[in-house]
């Protein structure tokens, strides 16, 4: 018989002492990191290039960005309170959390969909200007990484989450794995709101 | 006698800064081959000695002998002596140290897909104000209209005419995309970026007619994007210079 | 793949389906890829070979090849500039992206590497079958995008801005290509890493590590960090030509007589930086894999170890590090200024001192071996000098001074063939060779290889020899028809040459594929799990290696290359052998600390 | 990880403060934007530098960084170094390269 179980993807490895979804998801943040940072390149170069550069408070709308800044930070708690809820077996919680996660998420792109048709009505689009490209480009792209934390969420909050009665520490690792992606998601948006809104 | 101006290896030189250049990169390729064959002898020495049938029995210590190191400092030592004793200088003075604008022939180099447009400021010695909405298919550079200065400005398209032992001072933009202004003999490339308008400088010192190509993959007619660079003497050019920059003018009074 | 059925050792049996098209296996995966791979690069070299003839006798009709394709790309066998232009941006991205990473990370990465660190399969199988399948549907969008209307992506593999955006929809193609293909790499990326760092088996401390599997983690790196920024500028370039932003155009351009109608104030140069970001560690991803590949054939067939093991180790460590800060000597010729041109400038010399290390070492293994002149041995052999060439050459490109006759002209193209084909294909195919028996249990056959080789070796220098010359007489690539400038009809004779072989480099493959699917099905049965005589762990396994690789989780007690050890009853120890009663620790080995990565 | 109840009750309450903390720096950041400060620098660096505190507090405690492993550290470690480069470099080789950038043809 051979060795088929793949070692430490519950278990931590001795030595660096985190399991393999950890490392792995850290290590694509890093890639992640890489992506926004050429994002955040492109401003800047094309930024400090330009005759001159809008005010992105006098174009875009702070109110509702501070607002679905609180969305996301909300949503960052909500998601370490599932995983914490988890630790301490409360799977209720647990789902309770989680699915507050998934609502925020919504809810900020919600606000993100008022925002972006209401530039659309006035005829302001990603093509008006470089200022609006990089705002469309950077916050689409973020968007987008939303969209796909929701997916990820929704996953765990239904299908995935039988994996608990069987085995709950993976589970508990997953829900760590997702939440550091959140987070990151989170983070991003930390830097892009007062980087395109406020500056 | 004809000299042979292309051939094998580096066409002939007849720019000013080319000499160290070429200095560069014939002893550069000296120094290559020398470290390749040296290399390649022990490299063919080992494999002959150490074939199996001549050496059953591999040695497991690794060879000693500081050799390999010292020719690997000898690396670092030419490539250093390389950088800062030439190519820093060189560049440092065709990127920085221009001629004065008054002792040199001042053009502007627009290429646009698939031709050069070279922009002489006519005898007024003034270039006129462009734009893009003013370019139309008898204004390839989008003169302004109502700019005097721009009145006997004159377009020669595909034909840089210079002056033998006079600087010369290029401002190099674009109109599309992105060309490459290449010089073979003057030992000259400058990337033409829309947006961007660059200065380069160079002086020839040989008369004759040379090609300029374009170095830079700008679309389906950039193999065909060809210039051509004459080199004459100050009075040679002087009558082209008035020839066209007079043309240029009364073509201007028609049009107003 | 056929092969590999008859070698499965049929416990548990998967559909057909699930265990040979959407696999987990890290081996099925690995030979999907290479095959792909493969596919890919004999489909880029027969683009090549087209362009070949146009270059050779330009304005000809193409002898019978030429009337196959449609009057809009090459009316009565003449081949249109247009279509030109896409077999050269088409080459350049398939035998990249297609075909070289994919062969050397997605193909020998994920075959040996879990074999060699003594592993059941990769970290996310699940994951390694994404990123398979991802690369798959990159490679046939880049396929399909041959038959948009106005054809395929036509702006170089570098497909630079302006150019690039107001080119036709097989630029729209490409980019969405790319994003797929950049999106596979990650995902393998992060794979490879976390596979190397948690999974080695006991023992196995990261100075015991084959240099394959260093090559490969440093290599995982560098797809890690650099290939994103190129997916912002791709997304960037087609936002620019779908949403119609300016990210890379500047204002007041105008084309073919109109002016342009977009906001403008973007930046083409921003473009080549996201996009030489990426290329630079990029053009070291196809030589690092290499590099490790020659390095485990190297010490095999010299039946002694590597020289320098450790200053290996940190060689391609350091360039890996560096491989981040030299990009913008792709860029001298856009009017850089002195101190940050000096800048790079410096950091490309630097970067050269590593290779030379590197070469030395192998150079210097060589001395006081036994060689054994194998197939993979002569390609390996052949890498070593030609890999020098590629290299040397990219001395003068990288000092602006010489740079500035050299940009952008055939001296660039035979530079970098000298480094990815005779040098990294080469060590390609000495892998295929070196892994073929313990991938179906059959060898391939020598005297085919060795004919092979001999041609390829010829062949190769052939095609890429003359471009120096032709480069250096100031020839511009991606020229269509060199004879357009007096310069490029004096050395057309050169290029004639060149032609002439690369399509009898075409024709020596015959040997390779002949080889290839011969000896799947008759090819010599090995005799052992291990006929070549090997120490690192990949031999340690059944021939092919079943689901889970290996029957006993192996314990490794010594270095990777324990070949003529003194005393020793035989002229290799393989890593997890305990004989002499030795079970572990030979000599002081420090704990294994992940942390020294690159 | 195998952290007691007690532990991640004591986190619970952490993270609650850091929330706080996020929120009141939202605000203060939108507030000083309204202040007008005269230079573009001050004001590029006050919102950077209330951005990173916050991007810290996430990283550090959301995402448990201040508590990781080594190996986590290593990996981010050599990707701020490359961020940098990224950051830095492109810009800095455009504003110092001899072509101006024109509006004219
Ligand atoms: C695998 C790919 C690969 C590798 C390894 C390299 C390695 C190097 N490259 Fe190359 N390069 C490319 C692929 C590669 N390159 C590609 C694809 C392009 C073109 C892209 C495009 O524009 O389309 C390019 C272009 C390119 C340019 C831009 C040219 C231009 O456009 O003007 C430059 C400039 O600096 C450069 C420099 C170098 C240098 C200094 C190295 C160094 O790392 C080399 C160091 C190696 C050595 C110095 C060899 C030392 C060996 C010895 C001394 C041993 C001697 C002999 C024996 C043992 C027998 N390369
Ligand atoms: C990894 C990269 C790679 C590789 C391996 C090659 C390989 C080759 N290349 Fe290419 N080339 C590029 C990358 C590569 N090239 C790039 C990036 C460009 C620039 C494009 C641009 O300008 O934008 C370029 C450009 C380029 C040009 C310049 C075109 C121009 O400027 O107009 C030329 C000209 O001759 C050329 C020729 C060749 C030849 C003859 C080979 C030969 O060496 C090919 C040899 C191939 C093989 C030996 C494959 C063998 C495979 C098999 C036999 C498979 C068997 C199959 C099965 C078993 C199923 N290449
Ligand atoms: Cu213009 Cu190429
Ligand atoms: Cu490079």
């Amino acid at each position: 018989m051979s060795v088929e179980e793949i070692p430490h993807t519950v278990e931590p490895h001795p030595i660096t002492g985190v399991y393999n979804g950890k490392f792995g998801i850290w290590l694509f943040l890093a890639s992640e990191v890489m992506l926004f940072g050429a994002l955040f390149s492109t401003l800047v170069l094309l930024r400090v290039g330009a005759p001159s550069w809008p005010q992105g408070s006098e174009l875009l709308n702070v109110p509702l960005a501070t607002l679905n800044t609180f969305v996301l930070i909300a949503s960052s708690v909500t998601m370490v309170m599932s995983w914490a809820s988890l630790k301490m077996d409360n799977f209720g919680r647990f789902k309770l959390y989680l699915g507050l996660t998934v609502l925020l998420a919504f809810v900020f792109l919600v606000i993100k969909y008022f925002e972006y048709t209401h530039k659309f009505h006035l005829g302001i689009f990603p093509s008006t200007s470089t200022f609006y490209a990089t705002y469309f480009t950077m916050t689409g792209l973020h968007g987008l990484h939303v969209v796909g934390g929701i997916i990820v969420n929704l996953y765990l909050l239904f299908p995935g989450s039988k994996l608990w009665h069987t085995a709950p520490e993976q589970f508990a690792n997953r829900i760590e794995c997702a939440g550091l992606y959140w987070h990151f998601v989170d983070l991003v948006w930390i830097f892009l709101f007062p980087i395109l809104y406020l500056l | 006698m004809q000299e042979k101006v292309y051939g094998y290896w580096l066409p002939i030189d007849i720019s000013t800064h080319g000499a160290t250049v070429d200095w560069l990169i014939n002893w550069l390729h000296v120094f290559m081959v020398a470290l390749f064959l040296g290399w390649g002898v022990f490299f063919i020495y080992c494999l002959v000695r150490y074939r199996r049938r001549a050496n059953p029995d591999a040695t497991y210590d690794p060879i000693k002998g500081k050799i390999a190191k010292y020719v690997e400092y000898g690396v670092i030592v030419v490539e250093a002596v390389l950088l800062i004793g030439l190519s820093m200088p060189l560049w440092a003075d065709f990127k920085h140290a221009f001629p004065d604008e008054s002792d040199a022939l001042v053009v502007r180099v627009v290429p646009e897909q698939f031709a050069w447009n070279i922009h002489y400021s006519g005898t007024d010695g003034k270039f006129g104000r462009t734009a893009p909405e003013f370019v139309s298919a008898d204004n390839l550079l989008g003169l302004d209209p109502d700019d005097p200065d721009g009145n006997d400005d004159f377009n020669a398209i595909n034909n840089l005419h210079i002056v033998k032992d006079k600087p010369v001072i290029a401002h190099v933009s674009s109109k599309d995309v992105i060309h490459s202004f290449k010089i073979p003999v003057l030992r000259l490339t400058q990337d033409a970026i829309p947006g961007q308008d660059i200065r380069i400088w160079f002086e020839a010192t040989k008369n004759g007619a040379f090609d300029i190509a374009c170095a830079q993959l700008c679309g389906l007619g950039h193999y065909r994007m060809r210039g051509q660079l004459t080199v004459e003497s100050e009075a040679a050019f002087q009558a082209w210079f008035d020839e066209q920059s007079g043309a240029a003018d009364e073509e201007d009074e028609f049009s107003f | 793949m056929a092969e590999h059925a008859h070698g499965d050792h049929g416990h548990h049996e998967l559909p057909f389906w699930q265990k040979y098209v959407f696999s987990t296996d890290h081996k099925v995966i690995g030979i999907q890829y290479a095959v792909t791979a493969l596919f890919f690069l004999l489909f880029g070299f027969c683009l090549m070979m087209m362009m070949r003839w146009q270059l050779a006798y330009p304005g000809q009709p193409m002898p019978w090849i030429g009337t196959l394709f449609s009057a809009v790309n090459m009316p009565e066998g003449i081949m249109v500039p247009e279509f030109y232009n896409q077999l050269g941006a088409m080459h350049g991205t398939i035998m990249v992206f297609l075909g070289v990473v994919p062969l050397a990370v997605g193909g020998f990465g994920n075959y040996v590497l879990p074999l060699q660190i003594g592993a059941p399969d990769m970290a996310f199988p699940k994951l390694n079958m994404a990123s398979y399948w991802v690369f798959y549907v990159g490679g046939v969008i880049m396929l399909a995008s041959f038959f948009v209307p106005e054809g395929a992506a036509q702006s170089g593999w570098t497909s630079y801005p302006p150019l690039a955006v107001i080119a036709p929809t097989g630029q729209t193609w490409w980019l969405w290509g790319m994003v797929a293909l950049i999106t596979s790499s990650l995902l393998g990326s992060v794979n490879f890493i976390v596979t190397t760092v948690q999974m080695r088996a006991e023992g196995l401390s990261f100075f015991r590590l084959p240099f394959f599997v260093w090559a490969q983690f440093v290599t995982a790196f560098l797809l890690l960090l650099a290939f994103p920024p190129l997916e912002a500028a791709g997304v960037m370039q087609l936002m620019d030509r779908i949403a119609g932003t300016s990210f890379f155009m500047p204002s007041g351009l105008v084309v073919t007589g109109q002016a342009l109608d977009v906001s403008g104030g973007g930046s083409p140069l921003l473009w080549q930086h996201l996009f030489w970001f990426l290329a630079h560690p990029e053009v070291y991803v196809l030589i690092l894999p290499a590099m490790g590949i020659v390095g485990e054939i190297v010490a095999n067939n010299t039946r002694r170890p590597l020289w320098g093991y450790r200053t290996l180790v940190y060689s391609i460590v350091f360039l890996g590090f560096m491989s981040f800060i030299v990009w913008a000597h792709h860029m001298f010729m856009t009017g850089m200024g002195t101190t940050i041109s000096t800048f790079f400038q410096a950091t490309t010399m630097i970067i050269s001192i590593p290779s030379v290390i590197i070469l030395t070492a192998f150079a210097l293994s060589l001395h006081g071996g036994s060689i054994r002149f194998t197939v993979p041995m002569l390609f390996c052999l052949a890498f070593i000098p030609m890999f020098a060439i590629g290299g040397l050459t990219g001395l003068p490109l990288g000092l602006t001074a010489s740079d500035l006759h050299l940009h952008d002209t055939y001296y660039v193209i035979g530079h970098f063939h000298y480094v990815v084909a005779p040098g990294t294909i080469f060590a390609l195919f000495a892998g295929i060779y070196y892994w073929f028996p313990k991938a179906t249990g059959r060898m391939m056959n020598d005297a085919l290889g060795k004919l092979h080789f001999w041609t390829s070796l010829i062949f190769m220098n052939g095609v890429f020899m003359p471009m120096m010359f032709v480069g250096m007489a100031g020839v511009s690539r991606r020229l269509y028809d060199q004879t357009q400038y007096a310069y490029g009809a004096q050395v057309q004779g050169l290029t004639a040459m060149s032609s002439w072989s690369a399509w009898l480099l075409g024709l020596a493959q015959i040997f390779f594929i002949v080889n290839f699917f011969w000896s799947m099905r008759k090819g010599k049965k090995v005799e052992s799990d291990n006929p070549w005589q090997a120490t690192t762990l990949e031999w340690a396994t059944p021939t092919p290696p079943p689901h889970g690789n290996f029957k006993d989780t192996p314990r490794v007690c010594r270095g990777p290359y324990e070949y003529s050890v003194p005393g020793a009853s035989s002229d290799f120890i393989p890593q997890h052998a305990s004989d002499n009663g030795q079970v572990d620790q030979p000599e002081s080995e420090p704990a294994p600390t992940p942390a020294d990565d690159d | 990880m195998a952290e007691s109840a007690e532990e991640i009750r004591k986190h619970v309450r952490v993270y609650i403060l850091v929330f706080a903390a996020l929120a009141v720096l939202t605000v203060v950041t939108v507030g000083v934007s309204y202040l007008k400060i005269e230079s573009v620098a001050a004001t590029v660096l006050i919102a950077l530098f209330i951005a990173s505190i916050k991007g810290g507090l996430v990283a550090g405690y959301f995402m448990h960084l201040v508590s990781e492993k080594q190996i986590i550290f290593w990996v981010l470690a050599l990707t701020v170094v490359f961020f940098a480069a990224l950051m830095l470099l492109p810009s800095v080789t455009e504003f110092s390269g001899v072509g101006e950038l024109e509006g004219q043809v």
